[in-house]
Parts: C-alpha cells; structure tokens; sequence
C-alpha cells in the first residue's frame, strides 16, 4: 500500500472482519467510540478472531498492547488507516 | 478441484480433462525417451476418443504406434518391452475389449514379480476408457474397475478430476509395477482449471472432494459428479452437511480415509457404476462393518448400475446407472436409520 | 517356402560334438531323475519332461549369446539348463525350497533368472509369444533406428535388465509346441512381429502332440512352416531328432534375425518319449510310433556319428555319464537340504519392495 | 507305490511283468499299476534281480508302499525268502480325516471353566458376567441354562432390542438401558438420537433430521424451529438439574498476576492465529485438576457415580441467539496448550455455526463456564445432569491484594465450583479447587511442551 489508506477504506476493512464475526449487528447503531466487546455481545474468542482480522488483511502484528487501541471501532479504523 | 460446472478460480488456464491427459502424455514423452504410447489409433487416427491426438506429429511413428487389432498380443508386447527396460503406456481402447488381454494383465503382468520370486518387476501403465452413459449399448457400456481391483499385483487408478487427469501419468510410470488407469468416457469433455505448474498428486490416498458432518458418500472416476451434485441436494432439501470421499485408488484401497470420515459421520453410502454383486461397492461396505461397526448409526447404503446388460435406449439406461437422485434418496434412507 | 535342411555332413567339429552330447545327457539323466523324485512325492505338481527333445534346445541355444533373451513354456528345463540355472538350483525349485530360482514359489512350469536374460518358463500355452514380441521391441527401441534411447531425465529406475553394451544386434529366442500355433496369440504375435521387422526367432517344437491331441486332429494344415510363411516370415521345418541339422538352421536364423531380417520361424520336428506330463496315461499314442521314433533318440544319433568320427569310445561315454550322475547328486543333496522359505515372506514381491507405499 | 500324479493317494496292482529271480534294468517296466484316473505302466528306477513281490495282484496300496524288492545284480536268488510277514494290506480308501475331537473341555484349575461361544454371546446379551457363573457342564463347563440362572431367570421372554451399533455403544457410556427407549429407526429400531434424548441430560438433542417425507423447508424458518427446541430443551433440563441434584457451592479466588505476566510473554512474537488466550489457560487447570481428583469427572447413573477414564471437558457456549450450549472437547487430557486453544476455537465456531461434529456433541464429564467476559465477578453454575461438578470463572479484574503483608494491585480471577453433594463432599471439592488455583500459580506446567 503506498500512501496511508483512507479512513472509508480503513472502514471497509473493520467492517468486513465484524461481518463474520457478529453479522446481525448493524456497526451504523453502535457508539463508534465506546467498546466494541458488549456493543457486539462478543467474548474475548470473537475479539482475538477480530485482531487476526486485521493481521490477515493488513499484516500489521497488533501485539496484545495495542488491543486497547482497537478496542472500539474509531480506534480500530485508526489503527488500520493511520498505521498503513 | 472438482469437475462439472464448478465456479473456476480466476487467473488458472481452463482445460478439459481430456487435454489434461494428452498433456501428461505429452510431458512424459518429452521428460523420458523410454516412455512410448502404444494401441489401436493411438498415432494416424490420434485416439478412439481424440486424447493422444497430435503426438505421432511431435514424437514419430516409433513412439507413437499404431498396433493391428490384438489386444492380447499388443498388451504382452507392452509386458515384454516393459521387461526389456521401456516405460510403455498401452492404451486399450476401452475396458469392454480389455477382455481380449485380461489372460496377459493377470497370469504375466500382476504375476511375473512374485512368481519370479522377486525377479522382474513389470514398470508397465496400461490405459483404457470406462464406464456407459453414451447408448453405446451392453457391449461398449461395462465397468470393470472392480474386477482388476480385485488382482494383487496391480495398482488401479481412476482419475475423476482435471488435477488428478494430468497428473497421474507421471507417478504411474516411476512406479515399478504394473497401473492401470481408467478413464471414465462422461468425463473427457469436462472442463476445470488446469492448474499451472500442475499440481503435485500421488497415487497411493483418497481424496475429500467435500468436507462435511452428517453423512459419508464414498465414490470413484466417473460418478464423483452426481455425488457432488447430490451433496448439494442433501445440503438444501435436508439441511444435511454430506462428506464427498474420492476413492482415487481402487487398489490398494485407501481404507484409513474412509473410515475416518465414517467414524465422524456414522452413516455412509457407497456409489459406483459397477454391479451390485461382487462389486468394488460391495468391498468398500465390507470394510466398513469390519472396522468401523460401533461407528455405524445405519447400515451401509449402495447405489449402483441395476444388474443388467445396459440397454441402448438413453432412457432404460438412464433407469439402469446411479444418478444424483438415486444417491440422495439412498442418503435419506440411511439418514433416517437405513 | 519351407525345405527340411540336411544336416552338412563332417562339420561336426570333435570338441562341441562332445559338449553337446554331454549337455544332452545331463538334461536327458535329469529329467529321469525328476520323474523318479516325483514317483516318491519329493516333486509335487505338473512336471513335463523334455526327454526326447534334447537335440531341440541344445542345438538352437547354441545360436544364442548372454546378451539376448529367451521366452519359453512350462517345458523348459531343457533350455534352464543349458541358459545357465545351475541343476541343484532348478531342482531346488521343483522341491519347493527358497533355494530355488524362484524361491520355490514358481514349480517346474515357472523357472526365470533375471540375470541370465531367462523370461522364463509359462503356463499358459502361447501366453509367452507376445511377451517375446515386447522383448525384441525394446531392443529394436533401444538399440538403433529413430529415438535413440539416452540416458537423461530417466524416470526412477529400479535397475535396468542387461548390463552395458546391452544395445546392438541382440536377439529374442521364443519356444513354444504345435499346440500354440492353434491359439490365437500365435496369430497376432508372428503378424506383429513381421509387420514392425522385430528381432524375434520362433522356434517352434513340434512334438506332434497338444497333451492328448495329435496334430492332425488339432490343425487344418499341418505344416507349421507354411502357416508362419503366410506373413511374409521365412520358415523352415527342421529335423528336430538331429542336432547337427537343428544346430545349422538355428545359426543361419539367429543369423539373419541378428542382421534385421525380421523374425524368423524354425519348426523342429521332434517327439517327446514319455506322457504330456507326470499325470498322464498315455492312451492317445500307440506303440509302434513311439518305438518308431525313439529309433531317432537324439543322443544315440549323435553318439554313434562321434563313435564313427574317432571322438567317442565306451570309456569316455562313461566319463561323460559319471560327470553327469555327480552332478545330478549334488543337485539332489542340495535340493533335500532346501529350506522351506518362511511363510512371514507370502506377500513380499507383490509389488516392488520401496515402489510405491 | 510311484506317485503319478498330484492328486494320488493309493493305487491297485493289476498286473506284474516281472517274477523273482528275474534281471531288470533301469527304465524298465516291471507293473501296471491303476489309479483313479487310468492304469499307468511303473517303470523301475534301479537295477538288480527280483527277490519277491511284496504287493500281489488286485491289492491297493498307498504311495510310497513296497511293491517288491531287488537284490544287487548278479546275487543268487534262493527260493523265495521265508514267507515275509505280509505287508498288511492298507485300507482301500484312505480313512475318512477324523474330525477334529471337540476342544476338550478341560478346567484347568483356576482358570474360568471354558464356554462355547453361544454361551459367552448369551451372556453377554443378558449381562452376566460369566467369571461368578459355577458351571454344571462336564469338567465344570458353563451351559446355557447355567447363564440364564445366574441372570436371575431375567432373560426369559425380554425380547432383543433391535439397536444400531452406535446407539449401543452410546447406551453403554451413558449408562441408557437399550429397552427402555423407544426408536425412531426403521421396525422400531433404536438410534443413537434415540438414545440421547432418552439419556436425562443430554445437552442439545441434535437437530433431528428432517423426517424424509416431509416436503421441502424453507431454511430459516427450520433454523428458528431448532433455535425454539434447543432452549426449550435446555429449559427443561436446567429445572430437572435443579430438582434432582443437590447442589453445593466453593468459591476461591485467584493471583493470576504470574500467569498473565507468563502467557503475555508467550503470545509477544506471536501472530494472533497462534495466540493463547486466558480461556484456554482455565480449560487446562481444570482438565489436570479433573484427571487428579476423582469424584467430580463422570456421571451420576442409576443412584451410583461413574467415574469415566479420561476429561471430556464441556464448554459452555453462548450462541447468537442467545442460546446456550455446552458440547465438549473429548478426551481434553491428551492436548497441550496450544490443542486446547485451538479445539476452543473449533468448538466455539462450530458451535456458532451449527455445525458440531457428533463427537462435540457427545456427553462431557465435566463442564466449564467463563462468564467473565460479560464482567460478571462470580458464577453461581447449574450443572448439566448426569454431570457431577461444574466449574465457572468469572471476570479478570484488577484487585486489592496482600502481598508479603503490603497491599498491591493484582488481576484476580474469582472461581466457583457447583458439586453434586451425592457424589462428592466439600473436602473433595476443596481439593479440586486448589488444585486447579495451583496449576493457574504455575503456568509453565499446564505447557510442558513449549519451553517458558
């Protein structure tokens, strides 16, 4: 990837990991910056799946310290464009 | 990668089975000089069934040759040659005539290595079409794996994908015993990714052409289609998930995939256009009671062709082989107890 | 055309004069022997005894060198012997023991040895010839003409038959009796083999019998030669019963086959003395044939031409049969003290050990 | 006698072309002889002068018999030798092969009288075990009528129920009486379905298959049926828990401080695929501490406790329709970490997915619940009958801790284990619990494998 990625694509990305993991949730009704784990009702598993997620599409490492960091979904968009 | 109408993966060249064949003829010719394709039209006429059609242009008529009509003495001839230090691929046209050298493939081809008592192994790939579903009628319809399968000394393939079409050859002809490759006729014209470089197969496992939980359809050459299409069937109208295994090599079966599949499943049915009695089917379920019978929830399901000389009429024979139905509706018996 | 060739006069050399005799008694003494060992049930099975053809395949295996290769049937001890197989070998094999040839495993109808290019012995009548006919394509394939065989990116070789050098002019020598000339094969092979100018010789031995029916009751035509001429091979017939003629034809066959004159055929007419085979009551023959031809015993022909020649005398015929019977002895020591091969072996050799799992 | 043929046996003299004192040379005939097949000619294979014939003419005898005897050439033959005493003639026909004797039934002492397989399969049928059967047969030997007895007269008239192998193997773990379940199978014929709805708790019966007849369905609308029948099977089976089981509660908690500090360490130059998360950590103390202390891994059967050999650890799992199951991971004893986690994953996305394979789904030992992730502190757990124990975690969380007398801040992790009180007692559960706040102390051994 050249330049850093935009925030829409970035979103993409986010989305489509939460797509598998919690698919009837709607990420347009959720609090962007509050935690995504009781928004989504999804249990430290489905969180690790999400970290993979974004391993798998970005190759970026998200080492256990930067969980915090994509904790909710600004943060994860932020993590994914600004780190690009 | 299966075959039939399957979505083909982007940037692969699409083939037909049949060129996947010649091509694996063709690289074998190239890769050793001591390999050679003998048969009835095999060069001038370029294959019964087109599939060895431009290589007496490319390799000459002393490596692609055509033989008079005697199958028991062109057969032996590919024993002796075998014996001699060539890699002989002798193709018979179809199994129906095969009859005509069963005498050669058993008494000397699957023999000679352990009546010689370890003395001359025989490095010879025989190839022959099989199987009906053309109106060729009872004589040109017969399919006869399972009676070669029954011979120790040989080793019986059935290439049923593209993959598997174009890479078999190969490991046929570095195995120093007598193979046996049989080519369902419903399946040179089916297309699917030739994969390139080609894939890496080997001649020795089964395959799981579908995974699934609930149900294991065990099958071989040229009904691994309808089985799939089956698979697909059971999963919509019965929500059931079935497990699709590809036998591949009918001798010496790969007994270990199939039980295990059967171990997770508990119900199996066994699809093959042999018949019934005595049948390559009828060996699969015996190993399954044998070796897998606390497993068993049901009792093994068969589908195979009705015991009949095939008729011509494409209806009576359409009644007379399996078909996708026939196996969903053996499947459903099975899951409701058998 | 087929012509009886005569046996040329006076080239009996004195030296191979002997040797053939003495091969033709070391095969005739232990084919008595078998039969005597199977009247005590030390051989067990099918036994066919070649006694009464010896001159047949000690004058054809005369023509033959290391380097070329011999296909013949269940009445094969005859060429075994004189392939190579050491007698206490093949006996060894007729007893059943791991010492045999074949590990005890092929019998007398089944004898093979891989490094003297012997393809062994057959069951199945004319099941031999068009393994004979793939023999002599390979060497035509591997040894001139288009697509010279080389040795690069060769397919995985467990060992190649024939040591080096193993190309050139060799030939195949393909034995079969009158009874496969009726078979269908015989057909089928001799065409192929004329059709692709392979370097096979058909030597046929024609004991007048198929088992238990005679010649005439078995073929329209009776002169083998002609059918073989018919595509477009040379044939001969030969006087099986004289070594000397049977010695002379074969070279000149052996001869033009070795220069690519295609297959040849030789029908050696010849007769065996004892039944088809251990089990057989001999019912279909009478007396006086029997008598009639073994007047012709091959070995007393021979013996006497030596005797007239100077070459032979009372004491070095008994040389000779002492060497034979000393022989023979060993080879029954040997083959009584075989060992059975261990039963843990039955399924090793179906397939090749380290082919494929 | 000369075998002249593979399939001879005897053969009849019919004629002698010899008499004593006659020379014969080798090679000669000197009898016929008959065989089944033909009379065939006997040639001799010595020479010498003939002393006298043994066999006379019309007697068979068997291959390999003296027919006559030969002396060196050249010796004087006497009149014939005294009369020899005569071979005794071999019986025309070989004798019949007797038939293998009955294995004798010989008790040795000690050993259990031997029984014919007929009696060992009636006893099997009847559940009797054949060691305490005294046998009335010969030499002690177990009858049939002896295994019915010792059944208690039982057997008589229960008819065999007709049983799929599968469903009699189930029956067997669970501890279900084959005839006390009614099948679906085809002529009444009982399936392992069958027998696991029968089992009292078996934690989701399997979404059973459609009935064939039945006309095609509509996808999601057979989803939201099964999704109604599993809760209201859950439903059903958490009341019965609570009325038949005798419930008792241990709470401990635990410093996970090392453990966090070793498994953050462990996952630091991991990608996530092969990361471990706390979970997993949980599943191993359990599954050692499980193996260690009995009494709380296996089954309440038939007013009895059955232990069973091996942890098949249950998971319980929250599904998006806010459904619970608990399928479990067999015989958990044999992963290490890394197994373990990744057989969570399987089993938390197979379970997610419906698609549990019948091995998840087969009955647990024991089972697990990890409700921390939700922040709830402790669990109060309802265990799944026929279940003896079940083990809940509640939520990590930074808390006041005394360390060496000083306050400090440490991730604590509060543990609860429900015990049937029929099968174990406090002192038991003590132990359990311990044991597994143990193992959470030191990590390193719940990963043998994988150095620290």
């Amino acid at each position: 990837m050249t330049a850093t990625m935009s925030d829409t694509e970035a979103r993409a990305i986010v989305a489509g990991i939460l797509a598998d993991i919690a698919p009837e949730v709607d990420l347009d009704e959720i609090d962007p910056a509050g935690e995504l784990q009781p928004q989504l009702d999804i249990d430290s598993l489905d969180f690790l799946r999400f970290v993979e997620g974004i391993t798998k599409h970005t190759g970026l490492p998200v080492p256990e310290e930067d969980y915090r960091r994509v904790a909710s979904l600004d943060g994860a968009v932020a993590y994914v464009s600004g780190h690009r | 990668m299966s075959v039939g109408t399957r979505a083909v993966p982007t940037g692969a060249a699409t083939g037909t089975y049949r060129e996947a064949l010649r091509e694996a003829m063709r690289d074998a010719l190239r890769r050793d000089d001591r390999v050679f394709l003998m048969g009835e039209d095999v060069g001038a006429y370029g294959g019964a069934f087109a599939v060895s059609l431009g290589l007496l242009e490319e390799f000459g008529p002393d490596r692609i040759r055509d033989t008079p009509l005697s199958e028991s003495a062109f057969v032996g001839a590919g024993i002796g040659a075998a014996l001699g230090g060539m890699r002989p691929i002798v193709e018979i046209m179809t199994v129906n005539f095969s009859l005509l050298a069963l005498d050669q493939l058993l008494n000397n081809a699957a023999t000679l290595l352990h009546m010689s008592g370890g003395q001359y192994n025989v490095p010879l790939v025989v190839r022959m079409t099989t199987g009906a579903g053309r109106q060729l009628a009872a004589q040109h319809s017969h399919s006869l794996e399972g009676w070669y399968a029954h011979i120790p000394g040989l080793r019986i393939l059935a290439p049923a994908t593209i993959d598997d079409a174009r890479g078999m050859l190969w490991p046929a002809l570095e195995d120093p015993d007598p193979v046996l490759i049989f080519e369902h006729g419903s399946l040179y014209n089916a297309s699917g990714a030739l994969s390139d470089p080609p894939a890496e197969v080997d001649i020795c496992h089964a395959a799981i052409r579908r995974p699934g939980a609930d149900l294991t359809l065990v099958t071989y050459g040229g009904t691994l289609p309808l089985t799939l299409d089956a698979a697909q069937l059971l999963a919509a109208e019965e929500g059931c998930d079935a497990e699709v295994v590809d036998l591949r090599v009918l001798r010496p079966l790969d007994t270990a995939t199939f039980l295990e599949s059967v171990r997770r499943t508990h119900r199996a049915v066994v699809i093959d256009e042999g018949w019934r009695s005595g049948s390559l089917a009828a060996e699969v379920s015996a190993r399954l009671m044998e070796e897998a019978f606390d497993d068993l929830d049901a009792p093994v399901g068969r589908v195979c062709s009705a015991e009949v000389p095939m008729p011509y009429a494409r209806h009576m024979e359409q009644a007379a082989l399996p078909s996708a139905d026939k196996v969903a509706e053996a499947a459903r018996r099975v899951l409701a107890g058998g | 055309m087929t012509v009886i060739l005569p046996a040329p006069r006076g080239s009996l050399g004195t030296g191979t004069g002997l040797l053939w005799l003495r091969d033709m008694l070391r095969i005739r003494r232990f084919e008595e022997t078998c039969a005597q060992l199977y009247s005590e049930t030390k051989i067990r099975g099918f036994l066919h005894l070649y006694i009464g053809e010896e001159a047949v395949a000690v004058g054809t295996m005369e023509a033959l060198t290391p380097d070329d290769s011999v296909v013949a049937t269940y009445r094969e001890h005859g060429q075994a012997l004189l392939r190579g197989i050491p007698m206490k070998v093949i006996l060894a094999e007729f007893y059943g023991r791991a010492e045999g040839c074949c590990r005890g495993r092929g019998g007398s109808m089944h004898l093979f040895d891989r490094t003297r290019r012997f393809f062994g012995g057959n069951g199945i009548v004319a099941a031999g010839l068009p393994v004979a006919v793939g023999l002599a394509l390979a060497e035509r394939m591997q040894s001139g003409g288009p697509g010279r065989v080389g040795d690069p990116g060769r397919v995985g070789d467990p060992g190649h038959f024939g040591g080096p050098g193993h190309f050139g002019d060799n030939v195949v020598a393909c034995y079969f009796g009158d009874g496969a000339v009726a078979e269908g094969e015989f057909h089928e092979s001799v065409n192929l083999a004329a059709l692709w100018r392979l370097p096979v010789v058909f030597f046929c031995e024609n004991n007048q019998y198929a088992m238990g029916t005679a010649l005439a009751r078995s073929h329209s035509q009776t002169n083998l030669a002609i059918k073989a001429a018919s595509y477009e091979v040379p044939a001969w017939q030969v006087d099986g019963m004289d070594v000397e003629a049977v010695a002379a034809a074969a070279a000149r066959a052996v001869e033009a086959v070795r220069n690519g004159a295609g297959p040849h055929f030789l029908e050696l007419l010849t007769y065996r003395f004892r039944a088809h085979s251990m089990y057989d009551p001999d019912r279909y023959r009478d007396k006086g044939e029997i008598e009639r031809w073994r007047a012709r015993d091959p070995i007393s022909i021979l013996a006497d031409r030596l005797r007239e020649a100077g070459a032979l005398d009372d004491a070095g015929m008994r040389g000779i049969e002492d060497d034979v019977a000393a022989e023979i002895a060993a080879a029954v020591a040997f083959a009584e003290a075989g060992q059975p091969e261990p039963v843990a072996d039955l399924t090793r050799f179906v397939t090749s050990e380290g082919g494929q799992p | 006698m000369p075998s002249l043929g593979a399939d001879m046996t005897s053969g009849t003299v019919v004629e002698w072309l010899v008499k004593p004192g006659d020379e014969v040379r080798r090679g000669q005939i000197v009898a016929v002889v008959d065989t089944d097949k033909a009379a065939i000619e006997v040639e001799a294979y010595e020479e010498g002068v003939v002393t006298d014939l043994v066999v006379p003419v019309g007697a068979t005898v068997a291959v390999g018999a003296v027919l006559a005897r030969l002396a060196p050439l050249g010796a004087e033959v006497t009149a014939p030798p005294a009369a020899e005493p005569a071979l005794p003639a071999e019986p025309a026909l070989p004798a019949e092969p007797a038939l293998p004797a009955e294995p004798a039934l010989a008790h040795s002492d000690g050993a259990p009288a031997v029984s014919s397989p007929l009696v060992r399969r009636r006893a099997h049928q009847l559940h009797v075990d054949l060691d305490t059967v005294p046998g009335t047969g010969p030499d002690g030997a177990i009858q049939r009528a002896d295994v019915t007895a010792a059944s208690g007269g039982l057997a008589l008239g229960r008819p065999r129920v007709r049983s799929s192998p599968l469903a009699r193997r189930r029956a067997r773990e669970l501890g279900v009486l084959l005839d006390s379940v009614t099948g679906t199978g085809p002529r009444g014929a009982v399936r392992v379905a069958d027998v696991e709805r029968a089992s009292p708790r078996a934690p989701q019966a399997p979404m059973p298959i459609a009935d064939p007849a039945k006309p095609q369905q509509h996808a999601a609308t057979a989803r939201a049926e099964a999704t109604a029948r599993r809760q209201a099977a859950v439903g059903e089976l958490m009341a019965r828990s609570k009325r038949d089981i005798p419930h008792f509660y241990l709470g401990a908690d635990v410093d996970l401080a090392v453990a966090s500090a070793w498994l953050h360490n462990r996952n630091r130059d991991r990608p996530p695929a092969q990361r471990v998360l706390p979970a997993a950590l949980f599943l191993r103390a359990v599954t050692v501490a499980a193996a260690e202390v009995g009494h709380l891994n296996g089954h309440w059967v038939e007013g009895g406790f059955q232990p069973i050999d091996g942890v098949h650890l249950g998971v319980a799992v929250s599904l998006r329709d806010g459904s619970l199951v608990a399928p479990g991971i067999r015989d958990a004893q044999r992963l290490d970490l890394d197994e373990m986690m990744e057989a969570l994953r399987d089993l938390v996305v197979r379970a997610r997915s419906g698609r549990l394979t019948r091995e998840q789904m087969s009955d647990p030992s024991i089972t697990v619940t990890n409700l921390g992730d939700l922040g709830v502190d402790t669990v109060l757990p309802v265990i799944y009958p026929p279940q003896v124990a079940m083990v809940g975690f509640g939520r990590v969380a930074d808390r006041p801790w005394a360390v060496d007398g000083m306050l400090a801040v440490r991730p604590v992790v509060s543990i609860s284990l429900a015990a049937d009180h029929r099968a174990s007692d406090g002192h038991r559960a003590a132990r359990f619990l311990q044991a597994v706040a143990r193992r959470l102390q030191c990590p390193a051994e719940l990963d043998p494998r994988s150095a620290p």
